[in-house]
C-alpha cells in the first residue's frame, strides 16, 4: 500500500514537471515573441512592406526583401518538389532492398543533417562558380532546393507509407499499372503530408541565411529580380544586414522583419497543420 | 561603350543598365546611401550592393563579375594577381574616412587616455597583460576585459597594422565579435571592459560608453568628426575605398554612379556615419577617376 | 505501355540520385579546398595542435579548438534539451488531453523556427546577465548561455519528434501495462520509451546535428574565440560560426586564411555524417527487432 | 441450398470469349514460398465458370495466399516465390508474357475490408475504365450505371455520385467495391472475406448479391464463416497448413466429409 | 461441458479475500458512451466467483467495452463516459476513491494479440511484480516460475528466460501474457478474444489452460468462436449492439436460446 501511494505520488509529480516543462516552454517562446514585437511593432505598417531598402532607418522597407523571399521561396518549390517526391516515391516504390536503397538511404538521412553553412559552400562551388549562374536567384533557388531536398523526401515517403496498402491493392487488382496507381491514388491520398514536409522545409528555408550569403544574396537591391539570373536580396539577410548597423533606428527596423518573417512561417506552419489534419480525417 | 557622357547636362535620355557593387560590411552602408540616392536620379540603373566581405569582394572584382569593390583596405598579393590574370585593370579611390575608437564603460573613470605603445603593450601577440594596473600602477588592480572584432574584419587588420606594426599581430584571447553591437552590449555591461571598433558605433552609443584619448606623443586626442577629418586623431584614422573596374567604367552608367559618387560621398558618409575627406581630397579622387578614364 | 514505365522508374531513379550526387558535390568542394590547405599545414598539426589562430600572424591550425567549443556548446544543449524534451513528450503522449496535445505540440514547434539571430540576442541580453547575478565570474561570451539556448530552441526536435515515436509505439504494450496495474509513469519509463528508443534516439541525434550546425547563436552569444577548453564560462567558437565569419569577413580569396573554412568544413561534415551514419543503423536495427 | 452448376457445359464453348464471358481455372501443384516460409505445399484445383467456390480453414492455412495467386496480387510481396501452373481458359498466367495488368481486368478482386479510393462515387466506379483510357464519356456514365445497378447500390446514390464514397456506410462501401470490380467487366471475381468487416444486414445484402452474380460470373470467396460458405457456394474448399484437404460439392462438404480434418473443423472440434 | 459452479457458495464467504480469492462482480445499469455514441445501453449482470463467462456478439455489439468496464481499461478512451454501477467484490469500482492501479492488480487482463514486452521472458513475467516495489529476488523468481508452470510454457522457456520475449511463436506469445497475468495474482481474468490471433494449436493449448484456471479464478472471455465458447465457458452472454440480448448458462444458450435474436445469430443465420 505504501508502495502503491509512492508510485502514485511519482505519477503525479511527473504529471506536474511535464505541465511545467511544457509552459516554460511556451512561456520562453512568449517571451522571446514579445521582446520582438515590442521592439518592431511600430514600423509594422504597409509603407514598411512596400518601401525600398534606405540608409535612413525610418525610411527603410522590405519590399525587395520580401519579394526576393518569395521569389526564391517559389523557385525552389518549383526545383525541389518534383525532385523529392520523385525520389520519396523511387525509394518507397521502386527501389528493392538493395545495397544502393541502403547507400541512398544512409545518404539522405546523412544530407538531412549536415549544416547549411556547408550546403552554402556547395553552392558558390557548384551553381555560382562551375555552371556560372553567378550570385543569381537561380543559384540560391538551386542550393536551398539541394538543402530541403532531404526533409521533402522523408516526408514524402511518410506519407506514401501512410497510405493504407488496401487502396494500392484495389487499384492494381482492377488493372492499374504501377505508375497508374501511384499517380491516380498513391499520390493524391498522401498530398496532405507531403505538402506538410514541403512546408515545413520551406520553413527552414525561408530562415537560412548563411548559405545564401555565400552563395550571393545582395544586402541593398534596389529592385525585383525579373529573371532567373537577377541578383536578390532576402528578408533575413536583411535582417542580418540591418542588426550590424550602428543606429538604434535599424534595430527596430530588424524587429519589424523579423516579425513578418514570422508571420510568413506562422502562415505556412498553420497551412501544413490544417492540411495534416483535414487528410488525416479524410484518410481514416 | 562609346556613347556620350551625360553628366550634369540633365536633359538627355535617361540611362539604364545595371552597377554591381559588393565588398567590405564597413564601406556598405556608404555605398548603399551612393546607390539609394542614385537611384533617385537615375531610376532605369539597377544598382546592387552586397556586404560579402572584402575579401569577398575582390574575388568577385578579380573575376570581373562585379564592378565596384567596396575595401576597408588595401588589395593583397593574390587578388592582385587574379584581378591581372583576368586582365581587370581597376582605379582605387578614397571615399571617406573611419576613425577606430578604444572604448571602455561608462563606469571607468581612469582610463581617460592611453598611448599608442601602451595599445601596444595591451594587445601584442602573447600579451601578459591582464590587469589595469599592469598597463598604469596608479589603475586598479582588477581584471581586464577586451572586446575587438572577430579577425575577419578590416578594422582588425588595420588595428593591428597601425598599433602593432604589423597587420593580423594580436593577442587572440579577447572577446571576438561580428557585429560591433555585440561588442557594445558586452562593454556596457562591463566595468573592466575595453574594446576597439569604428567611430560610427561610438557616435550612435556615446550615451552608453567612455571613449579613451589617443596619445600619439602630442597629447591625447578624443575620437570625432572633426580630429579624424583634420588628421589629428592619429594613427587610428583609415581610409575607405572602392575599387573600380577600368572596364566597367566604361559603361555610362558604371561612370555616372562613380562620379555621381564622388560628389555626394561627403555628405552621405557622414549621415552614415563615417567622416567625410576635405573637399581637397574629393577633387584629387575625381582627378584621379578622370586619368584613369582618359589613360584607356 | 511496358515503355512508359519504364522511363518513369528511370526518371525517379535519377530523382533518388541528386541525393548521391549532392553528397559528390559536398565532399569534392570540401576536398578539392582543403587539399590545398593541407600541402600547406600538416593533418598532424591540424589535429594535434591546440590553438587555433589562423588570422593571426602567428597562425596555428589546431581544429581541436574549434571541435572543442562545438562540442561543448552542443553538449550544453543537449543536457537541456534531453531531459525537457523527452518529459514534453511522455507528458504530451501519456498525460495531456488529446486536445492539448494537438494544439501544444505545433505551438511548441514554433521555437524551432524563430530565426536563430533573435535567439542570439536572447542569450547575451537576458539569459547572460540574469546567469551572471548568480555566478558573477561568467564571462560576458560564455558557451553557458549559447548551449543554454541553443537547447531551448532544438526542445521540439526532441519533443516531437519522440512523441512522434511514443505515439507509434503499439497501443497493445500501453494497454499490458495499464493492465498489470502499472501507473502512467511505470508504464512511460518501463515500456514506452524502452520500445521507442529508436525513435528517441533519432531525434536526439537529429537535434544534436541541428545543435552542431547552428550558427548565429553561437557567433553572437558564445564570443569568437577558439579555445581549446571544457569550460563553459568563457568564451568559444564553433566551426560553423568559424565558417561564417570567414567566408563574410574582409580575408583574402585564395589565401591560406580563407582555406581554412574549407577544411573546417570537411572536419563538420565528416562529423556530422558519423553521426548520422550512427542514427541510421541505430534506427534500421530497432525497426527490425520489432516488426 | 442448391447448387446450379452446369456440369455439361462443354468446355471449348467456355473458351470461347464472346459467347460466354466465363473461364475455367486450373491449377497445377502451385506451390508458394514466403522466403524460407512455405505457405502452399503443391495444390491441384479445376474450378468450373458460373459456380461460386468458397474456400474455408482456420487463420493462416494460406486461403488468402492461394487465392491472390488467381490475379497475381502476390508478385508484390516480399520474397514471394511461386512454382506450378496456373491456366486460365487454357493459358498459364504466370507465363512471362502475360500482361498481368491485362489479367486483372479479366480477373476482378473483392478484399475483407471495404476499400474505396477517397474519392467520388462516380470516380471510384469509373476508375477501372479511366486507367483502360477510355474517354468516351456516354461510355462511361453506362457502365458505371450499369455497374452500380449489378451491386445494388444504384437507388442508394444515383442522386450522390459526386459525393465521397468514405461517407457510405460499411456495407455501401462494399457494394461499391463490387461495382468497382464490375464496371471494367472481369468475368472471374476473387473475394477475400468480403463480409467480415460488415454487420449481419450488409452482411446478407452482399450475400444476396452474390448468388445473382454467379449467374454471369465464376466466384471464388474466401470465409471464415461456415455458415455463410454453405449459404451461398456451389463448392468449398477447405485448406489446413498450406494444403487443399478436401474439395467438393458444398452440400457433400457439410454433410459429408470425407476427411477427419474436415470434419473436426467443421463441427467446430478446433479453429 | 459440463459446468461445475457452486451455486451455493454463501455470498458472505467469497467476499473474505482470505478464505477465497475471487470476487462476485455486480453490474447494475451500465451504460457507456463514446462522445456521442451510446456504446452499451444498460446492462445488469451478475457474474459467479471461480466460472467461466462468454461474452458473445457480432462485431461491433461492445463486448470489449463492457469487458474493459471490469478494470477500468476505458478511462484512457477520449471521449469515454459511463453510468451505472460495477460492483466487485461489494465495492464500486468506479467510486472516485478505488485506486485504478490496485484494482487492475486484482483483475488481470489478456489481450487479442499476444502483446509480450520487447524484454526478456524473464523481464515480461517480473514485470507486474517489479511495479509494484517487489525487490526480493527469491521471490520474484519463485512466482515467475509457478507463473509460467501455471501458464503451462514453462516446460517450453525454462533454459531460455533470458531471451526475448519476441522470439517466442504466438502461441507461446499468449501464454506468457497470460502467465505475466498470473504473476500478479489476481482474483478475476478477462481475456478479450485471446484466441483470435492463433493457430488451432495454440488456440486449443490455451483452452485448456482456461480450463485449469477456473479451479482458481473468475475468467471473462469474449469470443467470436461460438465452438469457443461452447466448449469452454460455464455462462454465456450474447451481446447485440449495445444490449445484453440473452445471458445463461452455456448449455441453455447453445440448445434452448429464449431469444430469437440469440438463435439467429447462433445458427449462423447472421454474423
Ligand atoms: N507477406 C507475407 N510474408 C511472409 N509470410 C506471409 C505473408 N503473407 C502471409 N504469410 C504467411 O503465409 C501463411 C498463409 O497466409 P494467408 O494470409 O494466406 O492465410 P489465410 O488462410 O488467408 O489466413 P486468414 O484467415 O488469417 O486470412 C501464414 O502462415 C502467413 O503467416
Ligand atoms: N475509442 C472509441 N471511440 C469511439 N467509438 C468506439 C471506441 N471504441 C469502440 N467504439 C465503438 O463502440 C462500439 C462497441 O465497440 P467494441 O469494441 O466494444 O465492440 P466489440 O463487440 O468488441 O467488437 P469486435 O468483435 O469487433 O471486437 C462499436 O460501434 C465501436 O465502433
Ligand atoms: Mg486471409
Ligand atoms: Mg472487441
Amino acid at each position: 500500500m505504501n508502495n502503491l501511494q509512492k508510485n502514485k505520488l511519482i505519477d503525479t509529480t511527473f504529471k506536474t514537471v511535464g505541465l511545467l516543462f511544457t509552459l516554460l516552454g511556451i512561456l520562453i517562446l512568449i517571451i522571446l515573441l514579445y521582446n520582438i514585437i515590442r521592439v518592431g511593432y511600430t514600423r509594422i505598417n504597409w509603407e514598411f512592406l512596400t518601401s525600398l531598402p534606405s540608409r535612413k532607418p525610418e525610411r527603410a522597407g522590405i519590399y525587395t526583401a520580401i519579394i526576393g523571399t518569395l521569389d526564391l521561396m517559389l523557385l525552389t518549390i518549383i526545383f525541389a518538389i518534383p525532385v523529392g517526391i520523385g525520389a520519396g516515391l523511387y525509394l518507397e516504390e521502386y527501389a528493392k532492398k538493395s545495397r544502393l536503397s541502403t547507400l541512398l538511404e544512409i545518404n539522405i538521412a546523412n544530407l538531412a543533417g549536415v549544416p547549411s553553412i556547408i550546403y552554402g559552400l556547395l553552392g558558390l562551388g557548384i551553381f555560382v562558380r562551375f555552371f556560372g549562374f553567378g550570385g543569381s536567384i537561380l543559384s540560391g533557388a538551386l542550393t536551398l532546393s539541394l538543402l530541403i531536398l532531404p526533409i521533402i523526401i522523408v516526408a514524402t515517403r511518410e506519407a506514401i507509407k501512410a497510405v493504407p496498402p488496401s487502396l494500392k491493392e484495389a487499384s492494381f487488382a482492377l488493372g492499374a499499372s504501377k505508375w497508374q496507381t501511384l499517380q491516380k491514388v498513391v499520390l493524391p491520398s498522401s498530398f496532405g503530408g507531403i505538402l506538410t514536409g514541403v512546408i515545413l522545409s520551406l520553413s527552414r528555408a525561408i530562415g537560412e541565411t548563411a548559405p545564401l550569403i555565400v552563395v550571393g544574396a545582395m544586402a541593398y537591391v534596389p529592385f525585383v529580380p525579373h529573371s532567373l539570373f537577377d541578383t536578390f536580396s532576402i528578408l533575413p539577410m536583411q535582417i542580418f544586414t540591418w542588426t550590424t548597423r550602428p543606429q538604434e533606428g535599424f534595430a527596430i527596423a530588424a524587429a519589424a522583419a523579423i516579425i513578418i518573417i514570422l508571420v510568413i512561417t506562422f502562415v505556412m506552419n498553420g497551412v501544413a497543420v490544417y492540411l495534416r489534419n483535414k487528410w488525416q480525417n479524410k484518410l481514416s | 561603350g562609346n556613347k556620350k557622357s551625360n553628366t550634369q547636362e540633365g536633359t538627355e535620355t535617361p540611362l539604364s543598365g545595371t552597377v554591381a557593387i559588393d565588398g567590405s560590411g564597413t564601406v556598405f552602408p556608404v555605398s548603399e546611401a551612393v546607390a539609394e540616392e542614385f537611384l533617385a536620379e537615375e531610376p532605369n540603373v539597377k544598382v546592387t550592393v552586397g556586404e560579402s566581405g572584402t575579401g569577398g569582394g575582390f574575388k568577385k572584382f578579380g573575376a570581373g563579375v562585379i564592378d565596384i569593390s567596396d575595401a576597408s583596405r588595401d588589395i593583397k598579393g593574390k587578388e592582385i594577381e587574379l584581378c591581372k590574370e583576368n586582365g581587370i585593370e581597376y582605379v582605387q579611390l578614397t571615399v571617406a574616412l573611419d576613425g577606430i575608437t578604444v572604448v571602455v564603460n561608462k563606469d571607468n573613470t581612469w582610463a581617460t587616455s592611453m598611448t599608442t605603445e601602451e595599445l601596444k603593450k595591451l594587445w601584442e601577440p602573447n600579451s601578459k597583460i591582464t590587469k589595469w594596473n599592469q598597463i598604469r600602477n596608479e589603475w586598479p588592480n582588477e581584471e581586464i576585459h577586451l572586446y575587438g572584432p572577430n579577425t575577419s574584419h578590416g578594422t582588425y587588420d588595420f588595428f593591428t597594422e597601425v598599433i602593432m606594426g604589423e597587420s593580423g599581430a594580436s593577442r587572440t584571447d579577447y572577446n571576438a565579435v561580428s557585429d560591433y553591437n555585440v561588442a557594445v552590449q558586452g562593454i556596457e555591461k562591463d566595468k573592466n571592459a575595453l574594446g576597439y571598433f569604428g567611430l560610427s558605433y561610438y557616435e550612435e552609443n556615446k550615451d552608453k560608453l567612455g571613449v579613451v584619448g589617443i596619445d600619439n606623443g602630442n597629447g591625447a586626442v578624443l575620437p570625432s568628426i572633426e580630429t579624424v577629418a583634420n588628421n589629428t586623431y592619429a594613427p587610428l584614422s583609415r581610409s575607405l575605398f572602392i575599387f573600380v573596374s577600368k572596364k566597367s567604367a566604361q559603361r555610362p552608367e558604371v561612370k555616372k554612379f562613380v562620379e555621381f559618387y564622388l560628389d555626394n560621398a561627403p555628405e552621405l558618409c557622414k549621415e552614415v556615419g563615417y567622416v567625410p575627406m576635405p573637399k581637397s581630397g574629393y577633387d584629387a579622387q575625381k582627378e584621379a577617376f578622370k586619368n584613369a578614364m582618359s589613360g584607356q | 505501355m511496358k515503355l512508359k514505365e519504364k522511363i518513369i522508374e528511370i526518371l525517379l531513379k535519377f530523382c533518388a540520385s541528386i541525393t548521391i550526387f549532392t553528397t559528390i558535390g559536398i565532399i569534392a568542394v570540401l576536398l578539392f579546398e582543403s587539399i590545398a590547405f593541407f600541402k600547406n599545414v600538416s593533418i598532424v598539426e591540424f589535429f594535434t595542435d591546440t590553438q587555433w589562430t589562423p588570422l593571426f600572424s602567428e597562425k596555428h591550425f589546431g581544429i581541436l579548438s574549434l571541435v572543442s567549443g562545438t562540442f561543448l556548446t552542443a553538449a550544453i544543449a543537449i543536457i537541456v534539451a534531453l531531459p525537457i524534451g523527452l518529459t514534453i513528450a511522455i507528458y504530451l503522449n501519456m498525460y495531456a488531453p488529446k486536445s492539448f496535445r494537438k494544439t501544444l505540440k505545433p505551438i511548441l514547434e514554433i521555437l524551432a523556427a524563430i530565426p536563430t539571430v533573435v535567439y542570439g540576442f536572447f542569450a547575451l541580453t537576458i539569459v547572460t546577465p540574469f546567469l551572471q547575478n548568480i555566478y558573477p565570474d561568467l564571462e560576458t561570451f560564455n558557451s553557458l548561455s549559447a548551449g543554454l539556448v541553443m537547447g531551448i530552441m532544438i526542445i521540439p526536435f526532441i519533443s516531437s519528434l519522440s512523441e512522434d515515436a511514443l505515439y507509434a509505439v503499439p497501443k497493445s504494450l500501453k494497454e499490458a501495462s495499464f493492465g498489470m496495474g502499472s501507473t502512467r509513469f511505470q508504464t512511460a519509463i518501463k515500456v514506452m520509451v524502452p520500445a521507442a528508443s529508436s525513435g528517441i534516439i533519432v531525434s536526439v541525434i537529429l537535434a544534436i546535428s541541428r545543435a552542431i550546425g547552428e550558427t548565429m547563436i553561437v557567433a553572437i552569444a558564445a564570443g569568437q574565440q577558439a579555445q581549446f577548453s571544457l569550460d563553459p564560462t568563457i568564451p568559444t567558437q564553433t566551426i560553423t560560426s568559424y565558417i561564417v565569419q570567414v567566408s563574410m569577413g574582409d580575408a583574402p580569396q585564395g589565401s591560406i586564411e580563407y582555406k581554412t573554412i574549407f577544411a573546417a568544413g570537411l572536419t563538420l561534415f565528416l562529423f556530422t555524417f558519423l553521426l548520422n551514419t550512427i542514427s541510421f543503423w541505430i534506427k534500421k536495427k530497432y525497426q527490425e527487432k520489432y516488426e | 441450398m442448391e447448387t446450379t452448376i452446369e456440369q455439361t457445359l462443354p468446355m471449348d464453348k467456355i473458351v470461347d470469349k464472346s459467347l460466354k464471358k466465363t473461364h475455367t481455372i486450373e491449377v497445377n501443384d502451385a506451390k508458394v514460398w514466403y522466403g524460407d516460409f512455405m505457405a502452399i505445399k503443391g495444390i491441384d484445383m479445376v474450378i468450373k465458370p458460373n459456380t461460386v467456390t468458397s474456400f474455408i480453414g482456420p487463420s493462416g492455412c494460406g486461403k488468402s495466399t492461394f487465392l491472390r495467386l488467381f490475379n497475381r496480387m502476390n508478385d508484390y510481396v516480399d520474397g514471394f516465390k511461386m512454382e506450378g501452373k496456373i491456366k486460365v481458359n487454357g493459358r498459364n498466367i504466370y507465363k512471362d508474357k502475360v500482361h498481368v495488368e491485362e489479367l486483372r481486368k479479366e480477373i476482378g478482386m473483392v478484399f475483407q475490408k471495404p476499400n474505396p479510393f477517397p474519392k467520388s462515387i462516380f470516380e471510384n466506379v469509373a476508375y477501372g475504365l479511366k486507367i483502360q483510357g477510355i474517354k468516351d464519356k456516354k461510355l462511361i456514365n453506362d457502365r458505371v450505371e450499369k455497374a452500380l445497378k449489378q451491386a445494388d447500390l444504384w437507388e442508394d446514390v444515383k442522386d450522390n455520385l459526386k459525393k465521397s464514397a468514405l461517407t457510405l456506410s460499411g456495407g455501401q462501401q462494399q457494394r461499391l467495391c463490387i461495382a468497382r470490380t464490375l464496371a471494367v467487366e472481369p468475368s472471374i471475381i476473387l473475394m477475400d472475406e468480403p463480409t467480415s468487416a460488415l454487420d449481419p444486414i450488409s452482411t446478407s445484402k452482399i450475400e444476396d448479391l452474390i448468388f445473382e452474380l454467379k449467374e454471369k460470373y465464376t466466384i471464388i470467396i474466401v470465409t471464415h464463416n461456415m455458415q455463410q460458405a454453405s449459404r451461398i457456394s456451389d463448392y468449398t474448399a477447405f485448406f489446413y497448413l498450406g494444403n487443399l484437404i478436401e474439395f467438393d460439392k458444398t452440400k457433400n462438404i457439410f454433410t459429408n466429409p470425407q476427411k477427419q480434418q474436415t470434419e473436426n473443423y467443421i463441427t467446430g472440434r478446433f479453429g
